[in-house]
């Protein structure tokens, strides 16, 4: 079984004087040992959402989860707060988006690096420091000895997100969540990023999951990946099959709209219309309709059903998805 | 919460506590009713700080009240009353001119730095100050020996008075004669105050070394005045502290002292400003006693078992009239009406302390001169529109100024009498316009220059003659009262210099009744201010002039 | 297929479903401040305080069941006796030391200090504002001799705010002279700097905003910029000052009669002067004293916790 | 950092100027005028006008100003026209007395203060975060004088826990060396009378914090809320630290930084002299003093004190930037 599964996971806000905002409603996915899992989907699609769920830093108030998350045999949600932070940062790790706000601006690198350590592998001292120095070297952080003495607004983007990474990755997680972990850097820096990632998975073996609004990404990493449309999983496929065959018309959306290379001259981008603002209840029909180019009545009437219309194991989240022979362009 | 601050904070909370429990045994301990009889310091506070702790440069009774348990003068009123009796000197008498003043010395007197008591001491006082120069003869520090004594050997200022005193000859060790150029009401009285009291002579070489200067912008007393040490007089206790930091002069009983021993061996001289503060601080048991109670408070302390012992009358209040200021009060009639239209009974029954009289003339019936012959104006409101309409101001409108975070000894809350006062004048129709000061200087600036029409004023006598209380005010012509009437001031002057006293009193009761007549004011009342103790303590006789011996104190 | 029929129902159908499942669009800052005051416990107490207060000091005077400087009943108090009158059917808060009516002082005192919180308050906000719109727009617009402008009118604003405000207000009451005006002034020449260097911060703030740099760069005229993007972004913070002033105005008023710099003229009753005026006798009527400082205490608490929690409502960091 | 110091301290010329200038001119508009404060009650015409003439206060303004200004760089702030006694002995008589107190109250409003703000953030919107702040704002909201009173009836009348007034009982004998009564009897080991004197201070300083601690509560609230939002508080929480971790090293460590400014503007602000406190406790520091300077028209002190203020108040707000900077990396590098 896997070391991850999520199951129907509903996440819902319920603010004072609000109208309560479901933000994730009903996601599925799991993620295997050494698996990369990626979250696809444009933001306000409650990616990020699930990623805080499972880690269980949802704040207690206003907020009602529902589902189950498993995490090798032990439901995540129904976990107590005592064991949830034994777990954290030793079984499960989460990287963030914005490196220079996730540091702790007041506080050295070294002890950022350190307490970790000191936390869940019981180092003290001159121990930990020996291995916060070798745990930034391995991130690729030269000059580590001096670095841990040094505080977040002095090391450059890059070098925070590696320190963060060499923070995740401190006490070798089995699963590590990336919740955007590239999109403040600069593209250069992505790709170093993403290639220290993707080693880090390859040498421990450990599970990543990937969330990501940026395909490119996927493409680069990810084994499994699930497109998510307003906190719903929409479609579900093996990265291959999935930039190969987009089904569901808001995958083949988000790929029609990313520009390539290979596309004829002059051919124009088309985009998806709207935007996710525009949306109605899953409960009441497909999500997405209001934005799709072929949705019928049959797309109003209630939640579609996930089917497998193409290959076993690719999933589809839609009532006439786009097949083949749509497919071809004019 | 399991937190750690919350235990921080309950870890403070039980410190905090404990703190409490323990002040709390302590303060039974020390505090309160507690002290046991084998106390041995008594806490007296005042309303203000002394201003020097050499009477001569003083004018004020917060230093009085600390001078007068050190130095002695000549003479001295007896213990609770007004009558002049020996102090230093035991017999005195003058010639019939009243030029020539024979003091017999008390003997086996001596100071407390040591140095014996003799005509020789006396002398020396009376040269000293004769002979002031600079800074020394503004009436600032030197004010009662100008009041007395006129001015200095030298005069340095156009404006001070010219010296009455003229010489001090010691006839023998113990037999002084002070000489003056003209008979003056001030005299005998003048002997007994505290700015003439005696210091020893090996102190005033002393003092003669240092000065007070006028440098900088104010004038700077003189090092020995503001410390303790260097003066040294005959009284009961020594000044042996004064701690500005903490306002308070310690005082020590000074054993080799002439008559009766203090009884108890420390005095305090606290100041505390405030009269709820200094109520608060006797109940709380942080002092023994204070002066200037609050009348409201008298009958509180009494009630929880205080000594609250009652003083003699021996000031008056007034409403002084400023005829300069509005001359609708040049007409008798108005200032009539005004004295008419006050229910000055309503403000003793409600406002004065127990033992407040309404008075009828400028001064207290205590004081020799007082006469029961004076015109009066009982309150009537109807009579004092009458007048007012005689005198064509039915829509009289006018100042009447008050002054603010005060209390003095013949007014113990101006600002309630005030109002009283101005609801009673506008009941006769008068209109008021209040104006507040601040007491010192803006109160006192404007009523002595007369810009006042209505303003509320007293006086506490020196000393028990009538001059002392009429020949302030109306000897001759005066910015506050503005107005010039020579009968008036005939009347005062002529009783001043008649030197029998029979003859003189006579003449101020005819000065009293020739001010009533033309009622440049309104006697309001007299009353005592009250003074408070601790419940184990017996008190002093309690004086009139406010004159309290602290040696007679002690604990039960 | 059936793609192309009846497409004006699915069409409707589409709309309704749009319409039921709200989405969240940004409201104005303060339709959604004061959304979120209404759930506030603090906003919604402060408020009701606050209407009371000024309900009582509107009618006040008109209820009254007496004069409140008629000293009807002086014959039977005696302070000198420490003997007073309490409550009673005739005078439901008994009588005060001068034999007059505590309930109708008490409710025409409202009104005096409802008076003097709100117009030195107003002293402070309108003389402030100038100030620092003057040094903010000079900071923000003015360039270099701007920045000097700024920095010497801020070095003042700090000298005023050195000085204890009761001192202050002490003085000026020693310059001007005892009187009502006084108090106003004094009260309100305190506040003058806190408005100055609030109005002149949070211009400085928006003066970095994007929205006037985007103004500057389209050669919008200076003036303009600060009259009609500047000021009324920044007026927020100055609004909840404003509030939290009108308390402690109130207060500073009671203070400096306790110092005995209040309204000359005591018969006109005005808490402030009530309470110092009965602080005297606490032992013998405490209810005396009682009154006045209730009401000076829970007014000043209704502004106070108003002005909280407008300043957390307003605050977008203490959003969600 | 040296050059900051320096530059703050040369910022310190121009601003005392300035403030000179107004100064003399509003004192010279006050009424009254020393003279009678001099001469007290029974002061005449002519007397006043010589001892306007002895100051020289029928000189030009524009001469006084100088002659003023000239002294001031001497640092002989003049005679007290009320006690005739040099200002400056009258300043370090008061001032110890004033920070004691001040000190004491800064105490109280941080120990209670920081914690209940903790608190309340920690349990936004529940009952515990309206009580404490309430509670707090309700601190402000009753008039000093008044709460004073209060403290004093019950504490030190009804209880006779403290005592009522002073800053030293009168039977205690203490020995002066520096002025800070506490200070004092522990340098030279009369410990009764520190004791004696700490009693004294608790009703004066707790009546004193009530403001400091309603703002402190509210500020360390609203830094502690706005921390907790911030996104290196979630790293922290994912790392799996322990609570005490969280909220020692990562919590609290930034929502004090403002705090800490809080606090030492507050201390300015009470060294510049607690004007109601210490006259209801006569606690006889600076601020009775300068309250019956102003009452008395006492120009020399109320210069010497307002440029006094405005120096502590300069350094002061030095202290707290050179603090800041120690505690907050982000300052110290530029």
């Amino acid at each position: 079984m896997s070391l991850l599964s999520v199951e129907e996971l509903s996440v819902t806000f319920t603010a004072r004087g609000r109208k309560d905002a479901t933000a994730v409603d009903g996601v599925s996915f799991a993620v295997d040992q050494g698996q990369v899992v990626g979250l696809v989907g444009e933001s306000g699609c409650g990616k990020s959402v699930t990623s805080l769920a499972l880690m269980g830093l949802l704040p207690r108030k206003g907020v009602r989860i529902g589902g189950r998350a498993e995490f090798d045999g032990q439901n995540l949600l129904t976990m107590s707060e005592r064991k949830l932070r034994d777990m954290r940062g030793s079984q499960l790790a989460m990287i963030f988006q914005d490196p220079l706000s996730s540091l702790n601006p007041v506080v050295p690198i070294g002890i950022q690096v350190t307490e970790i350590l000191e936390r869940h592998r019981g180092l003290k001292g001159e121990k930990a420091r020996k291995e916060a120095a070798s745990l930034l070297d391995r991130v690729g952080i030269p000059d580590p000895a001096r670095r841990l003495k040094e505080y977040p607004h002095q090391l450059s983007g890059g070098m925070r997100q590696r320190a963060l990474i060499a923070m995740a990755v401190a006490c070798a997680p089995r699963l590590l969540i990336a919740d955007e972990p590239t999109t403040a850097l600069d593209v250069t820096i992505q790709a170093q990023i993403l290639e220290l990632l993707k080693e880090l998975v390859d040498q421990e073996g450990t599970a990543l999951l990937m969330i990501t609004h940026d395909l490119g990404v996927v493409a680069g990493l990810c084994d499994e990946v699930n497109v998510l449309y307003a906190g719903r999983a929409v479609e579900s496929a093996g990265r291959r099959e999935l930039f190969a065959h987009p089904t569901h018309p808001y995958a083949h959306g988000l790929l029609g709209s990313i520009p390539r290379l290979d596309a004829p001259r002059g051919e124009p981008l088309n985009p998806i219309r709207g935007s996710i603002n525009d949306k109605i209840a899953w409960a009441d029909g497909c999500a997405f309709a209001p934005r799709c180019d072929h949705y019928t009545m049959e797309c109003l009437t209630g939640t579609p059903e996930l089917t497998e219309p193409r290959t076993a194991g690719h999933q589809v989240r839609c009532v006439n998805p786009v097949l083949p022979t749509a497919e071809v362009p004019a | 919460m399991r937190i750690f601050k919350s235990r921080a904070v309950r870890a403070i909370t039980t410190a905090v506590a404990v703190g409490l429990i323990a002040t709390g045994c302590s303060s039974d301990r020390d505090g309160g009713d507690a002290k046991g009889g084998d106390k041995d310091t008594f806490v007296f506070a005042g309303a203000g700080d002394p201003g020097s702790l050499d009477p001569a440069l003083a004018s004020d009774g917060e230093t009085f009240r600390v001078t007068r348990q050190a130095f002695e003068a000549l003479l001295e009123h007896e213990p609770g009353g007004s009558k002049l009796v020996g102090g230093l000197a035991e017999k005195w008498s003058s010639d019939e001119a009243g030029k020539v003043w024979t003091f017999n010395l008390r003997q086996n007197v001596k100071f407390h730095d040591g140095e014996a008591f003799n005509a020789a001491a006396v002398c020396a006082n009376y040269d000293y100050w004769f002979n002031w120069k600079g800074t020394y003869q503004s009436s600032a520090v030197s004010y009662y020996w100008q009041t007395i004594m006129g001015g200095f050997a030298k005069n340095e200022d156009p404006e001070t008075p010219k010296p009455n005193y003229k010489s001090c000859t010691a006839k023998d060790d113990n037999t002084a004669v002070i000489e003056v150029n003209e008979p003056s009401a001030n005299l005998p009285g003048g002997f007994s105050l505290q700015a003439l009291a005696i210091h020893s002579p090996k102190a005033l070489k002393e003092y003669a070394k240092q000065d007070a200067s006028a440098k900088g912008d104010a004038i700077t007393y003189p090092k020995y005045s503001q410390e303790a040490g260097t003066v040294a007089g005959t009284g009961p206790y020594k000044i042996t502290k004064w701690n500005k930091g903490n306002k308070e002069v310690s005082l020590t009983r000074f054993d080799d002292y002439w008559g009766a021993k203090a009884k108890v061996k420390n005095l305090v001289f606290r100041t505390i400003s405030t009269e709820e503060t200094r109520r608060q601080a006797l109940q709380a048991g942080d002092i023994d006693g204070y002066d200037l109670v609050a009348p409201a408070d008298v009958t509180t302390l009494e009630k929880e078992g205080y000594e609250v012992p009652t003083r003699d009358v021996f000031n008056i209040f007034y409403i002084g009239m400023s005829q300069s200021a509005n001359p609708a009060l040049k007409k008798p009639e108005v200032r009539q009406a005004i004295t008419h239209a006050i229910d000055r009974e309503n403000l003793v029954n409600t406002q004065l302390p127990e033992g407040g009289k309404v008075a009828t003339q400028f001064m207290p019936d205590t004081v020799a001169g007082y006469s029961d012959k004076v015109k009066t104006y009982p309150f009537d409101t109807a009579k004092a529109k009458d007048l007012l309409k005689q005198a064509g101001e039915e829509k009289l409108s006018i100042d009447f100024c008050y002054p603010t975070e005060v209390t003095r000894p013949y007014m113990p809350a101006p600002q309630d009498m005030f109002e009283l006062m101005k609801a009673d004048l506008e009941k006769a129709g008068i209109t008021i316009k209040p104006k507040a000061m601040k007491w010192a200087p803006d109160y006192l600036d404007a009523t002595e220059a007369g810009s006042c029409a209505l303003h509320m004023l007293g006086w506490t006598g020196d000393f028990n003659d009538g001059y002392n209380f009429i020949g302030t005010w109306f000897a001759g012509p005066d910015k506050q009262w503005g107005f010039k009437d020579q009968k008036v001031f005939d009347a005062v002057n002529a009783a001043s210099k008649i030197t029998d006293p029979a003859g003189r009193t006579e003449a101020y009761k005819k000065a009293n009744e020739a001010i009533a007549e033309y009622v440049p004011g309104v006697p309001i009342s007299s009353s005592p201010p009250a003074i408070a103790f601790a419940k184990n303590v017996n008190p002093p006789k309690v004086s009139p002039l406010t004159q309290e011996n602290f040696a007679e104190v002690s604990f039960k | 297929m059936t793609i192309l029929t009846n497409k004006a129902d699915k069409i409707d159908r589409l709309a309704e479903l749009t319409q039921s499942s709200e989405a969240v669009t940004g409201t104005s800052l303060w339709r959604e401040a004061f959304r979120r005051m209404r759930s506030s416990k603090m906003a919604i107490i402060g408020a009701v305080i606050i209407g009371a207060f000024v309900l009582v000091a509107i009618i006040g005077p008109w209820v009254a069941p007496h004069g409140p400087t008629a000293q009807n009943w002086r014959s039977e108090v005696f302070p000198n006796q420490g003997k007073f009158v309490g409550m009673r059917g005739e005078n439901w808060f008994g009588l005060d030391h001068l034999g007059r009516d505590m309930f109708s002082r008490w409710l025409v005192g409202a009104r005096q200090t409802l008076l003097v919180g709100v117009v030195s308050m107003l002293i402070g906000l309108i003389v402030g504002a100038l100030v620092g719109v003057l040094s903010g727009a000079a900071a923000t617009l003015g360039g270099k001799a701007g920045q000097r402008v700024d920095t010497v009118i801020m070095r003042f604003t700090d000298i005023m705010l050195s000085l204890p405000s009761l001192l202050l207000a002490v003085s000026i009451a020693a310059v001007l002279g005892q009187s009502l005006t006084t108090v106003m002034i004094a009260v309100g020449v305190v506040q003058i700097p806190i408005f100055a260097r609030l109005l002149r911060g949070s211009m400085l703030v928006q003066g970095g905003a994007d929205y006037v740099l985007a103004a500057k760069a389209v050669g919008i005229r200076r003036k303009r910029i600060v009259l009609t993007q500047i000021l009324p972004n920044s007026l927020s913070p100055v609004i909840v000052q404003a509030t939290l002033s009108l308390a402690t105005a109130i207060i500073e008023a009671a203070a400096l009669s306790y110092l005995g710099l209040g309204n000359p003229d005591p018969a006109i009753p005005e808490w402030g002067v009530m309470l110092s005026q009965a602080q005297r006798f606490f032992d013998n009527e405490p209810m005396m004293a009682a009154y006045p400082a209730v009401g000076i205490i829970i007014t000043a608490l209704g502004f106070t916790l108003l002005g909280e929690a407008m300043r957390e409502a307003l605050d977008p960091k203490l959003r969600g | 950092m040296l050059r900051l110091v320096v530059r703050r301290l040369l910022q310190l010329i121009p601003t005392l100027l300035g403030l000179s200038v107004l100064l003399f001119l509003w004192l010279n508009r006050l009424p009254g005028g020393p003279a009678t404060a001099i001469l007290g009650e029974r002061a005449t015409e002519a007397e006043v006008a010589r001892i306007n003439r002895a100051l020289g206060l029928d000189e030009p303004v524009h001469v006084q100003y100088w002659r003023f200004l000239k002294r001031i760089f001497e640092l002989d702030l003049g005679t007290s026209t009320q006690t005739g006694q040099p200002v400056w002995d009258e300043f370090t008589r008061a001032f110890p007395a004033t920070v004691e107190l001040s000190l004491a109250a800064i105490l109280i409003a941080v120990v209670v203060g920081i914690p209940m703000g903790y608190l309340a953030a920690k349990h936004r919107g529940g009952w515990l975060d309206v009580a404490s702040v309430s509670g707090s704002l309700l601190g402000i909201c009753i008039p000093v004088f008044f709460l004073a009173v209060l403290l004093r009836g019950i504490f030190s009348v009804q209880l006779q826990w403290f005592p009522s007034q002073g800053r030293l009982d009168s039977g205690i004998n203490a020995t002066d060396v520096t002025g800070f009564a506490v200070l004092d009897g522990l340098l030279t080991g009369e410990f009764d009378a520190s004791w004696n004197a700490i009693m004294h201070l608790i009703l004066p300083a707790v009546a004193l914090s009530s403001i400091p601690l309603a703002v402190i509560v509210r500020m360390t609230r609203a830094s502690v809320l706005e921390v907790l939002g911030e996104d290196y508080i979630r790293t922290a929480e994912s790392k799996g630290l322990d609570k005490k971790t969280v909220r020692g090293r990562h919590v609290l460590r930034n929502a004090l930084l403002p705090v800490i400014t809080a606090v030492g503007l507050l201390t300015g602000s009470l060294l510049s002299g607690a004007v109601l406190t210490e006259s209801v406790f006569d606690f006889g520091g600076l601020g009775s003093f300068i309250r019956t300077a102003i009452d008395g028209r006492d120009y020399p002190v109320l210069v010497g004190f307002i440029l006094f203020i405005a120096m502590v108040y300069v350094l002061i707000n030095l202290l707290v930037d050179l603090a800041y900077s120690i505690i907050d990396p982000r300052v110290r590098v530029h």
